[in-house]
């Protein structure tokens, strides 16, 4: 019983310690390191906070992902080495900054501590909705997701699909219909040959594991998706496929499918089950995991896309 | 002091870190790192209210929890956005959001 | 039965423990960077496979305890090519 | 038992932190790519050791996932060494 508070505070310093790294690191490429370790130790907190729902998410999407989206940036920019000779702040608007900084982080850290004591709760509701029209969900979080709040899950794919449409409009006109730059340029080294080809296929089963347990355990579709995605990048990374045209008819058929199945269930419920996106309680199962199948395959076709940035004209 | 709390204040003190950073890096992408990691701080105040409101069973409360999901992912995809116009930013010769770089007569070597 | 079943979980995650313990000796106090890449990957790989060899016992089903081994083969395959890699970028790069 | 799991962790945390410290404060960018590696491998037997501690469900999904995305982040950051060093040797 004593060692965990122990335990706790280290973890929470490391975090500190890392994110502090990666804020005052000298170079983007050192700091984009920290930013994906310190990723990785979130997920410890997260665990500790008994999600680790969230915690494969902040690990997936928020350090591995967000990471390779920026250090792709920096590659392309070809800034990484820069030691960003631009007028550096003077130390009194550093000053003033920090002092912000302070002031709004203990503002919040005395929120924290001023929580109100009888902890309002949305559990109740939650459970109610895993039990009926989310019947048979064991996992409350995908039951919340999928269910008890399923028009936020349907906007936030379509804004998945709105940024990549974003992403691909800030192309230029004449490389509009082909396909992004390449993740690498040159040919790869036979070991990272060797890791793709070995990786990519186990992480793909794992990423449908972890998916089809998510209406169950911890898991679902986003964490499923994104490893997905992850594996589809190694793939691009070791040359073993190369980003897709974006004028190709499979890859808009499958960014779209996630969310377009998910609206014509929720319609389809409006008749049915008699309100938009109620599911008929003996079937709730099967329809949600049908429709989380669809959105799985979005997010691993958004999120590369994501990353791989603009169509450009040129192999370059 | 309970984990919740713990966790709760390295949040708090994580948005601070990340707000200094936002502010004082010039380069635009360090810019946008701060603000993933101000995110990730306001991700974790909410997962401590997801942990508090545990009720009905459950250890937690899965409704913050699921939001905090949905919260990563749209986070993530305001990000590859900001990329995408950093990057056509840079196309028109400064990676800089320093409004002068841009009003002031061109020294000759630019470009 | 269960006594035994602890007494090796035990054994396996002390023995996992002062591997990590070693891999941070060999980092802290090997004179250079490829020497460090060694400590580091093969004394930490072997520490997380007698890790998750001391918590099988504890796994809740048949398929968790797959997972472990899992992880650890995974970890293996990955720390094995990526040192490789590093290695080589080592190798050939500044310094 | 418990307690035993977390004193394992703790140490095993430990050293993480200290690794990390050296490898984040060295100067050189190829070593700093051990960091990911460090938290794929001390990372997850701690995370293994502290959710079978505190009695977290499912964690070895988790600690796939983590796995999977040490190994990806690598292979992107030494991917872009390479393009490095190619472009300084042409």
């Amino acid at each position: 019983m004593s060692l965990l508070p122990i335990l706790d505070v280290v973890l929470a310093g490391l975090v500190i310690g890392v994110a502090i790294f990666t804020i005052t690191a000298r170079e983007l490429f050192a700091s984009v390191v920290g930013y994906v370790a310190y990723g990785l130790l979130l997920a410890f907190v997260w665990i500790r906070l008994y999600a680790p729902d969230v915690a494969l998410t902040e690990a997936a999407v928020g350090s591995g992902v967000t990471g390779v989206l920026l250090i792709t940036a920096g590659k392309r920019l070809g800034a990484l080495k820069n030691a960003a000779p631009e007028a550096q702040p003077g130390f009194a608007f550093k000053l003033l900054t920090g002092v912000l900084a302070a002031l709004v982080a203990s503002a919040l850290g005395a929120v924290i501590l001023m929580l109100p004591d009888p902890p309002p709760s949305l559990a109740p509701e939650a459970a109610a909705a895993a039990d009926g029209a989310g019947a048979g969900l064991g996992n409350p979080i995908t039951a919340v997701l999928m269910s008890y709040r399923s028009l936020d899950t349907m906007l936030e794919k379509i804004v998945l699909i709105l940024a990549v449409v974003g992403v691909w409009s800030v192309g230029a006109d004449k490389a509009w219909g082909s396909a992004p730059a390449p993740l690498r340029q040159q040919e790869p080294y036979a070991p990272m040959v060797f890791l793709a080809q070995m990786l990519a296929p186990v992480g793909a089963l794992i990423a449908i594991h972890i998916f089809w347990t998510g209406a169950n355990a911890p898991g679902g579709a986003f964490q499923g998706g994104a490893l997905l995605a992850a594996m589809w990048m190694v793939t691009m990374m070791a040359r073993l496929t190369d980003p897709p045209r974006i004028d190709t008819q499979w890859l808009r058929v499958a960014l779209v499918a996630g969310p377009a199945v998910f609206l014509i269930s929720g319609l389809a419920g409006e008749v049915v089950a008699g309100a938009f996106f109620a599911y008929p309680p003996s079937l709730a199962k099967p329809i949600i995991l049908f429709i989380e199948a669809f959105m799985v395959l979005s997010i691993a076709a958004a999120l590369p896309m994501l990353v791989a940035g603009p169509p450009s004209e040129r192999p370059d | 002091m309970t984990p919740s709390v713990l966790a709760g204040l390295t949040g708090a003190a994580l948005v601070g870190f990340g707000l200094y950073g936002l502010i004082l890096h010039p380069h635009p992408l360090r810019k946008l790192l701060a603000f993933n990691l101000m995110g990730s701080g306001v991700f974790l105040i909410f997962g401590i209210v997801a942990r508090r409101g545990a009720a009905a069973g459950f250890r937690f409360d899965p409704v913050p929890q699921a939001m905090v999901i949905t919260g990563i992912v749209v986070a993530f995809a305001a990000s590859a956005i900001a990329v995408a116009l950093i990057l056509r930013l840079s196309e028109s010769g400064h990676v800089t959001l320093d409004p002068e770089v841009w009003t002031r007569p061109s020294d000759g070597d630019t470009k | 039965m269960i006594a035994l079943l602890d007494l090796f979980s035990i054994a396996a995650i002390s023995a996992g423990t002062f591997f990590f313990l070693a891999g941070t000796v060999g980092l802290l106090r090997f004179p250079d960077s490829l020497t460090r890449l060694h400590a580091l990957t093969k004394a930490d790989n072997l520490g997380l496979g007698l890790v998750a060899l001391g918590l099988i016992p504890h796994a809740d089903s048949a398929l968790s305890a797959l997972k472990l081994i899992v992880i650890w083969v995974l970890v293996l395959l990955s720390g094995g090519s990526t040192s490789q890699l590093i290695g080589r970028a080592l190798r050939r790069g500044r310094k | 038992m418990n307690e035993l799991l977390l004193a394992a962790a703790g140490l095993i945390v430990l050293m993480v932190a200290i690794g990390l410290a050296r490898i984040l404060l060295g100067s050189n960018d190829v070593e700093r790519l051990m960091a990911v590696q460090l938290l794929g491998t001390g990372g997850i037997a701690a995370l293994l050791l502290i959710a079978q501690a505190t009695n977290v469900p499912g964690v070895e999904d988790v600690a796939l996932g983590l796995a999977l995305l040490a190994a990806f982040a690598s292979i992107a950051f030494i991917n872009l060494l390479d393009v490095d060093q190619g472009d300084a040797e042409a």
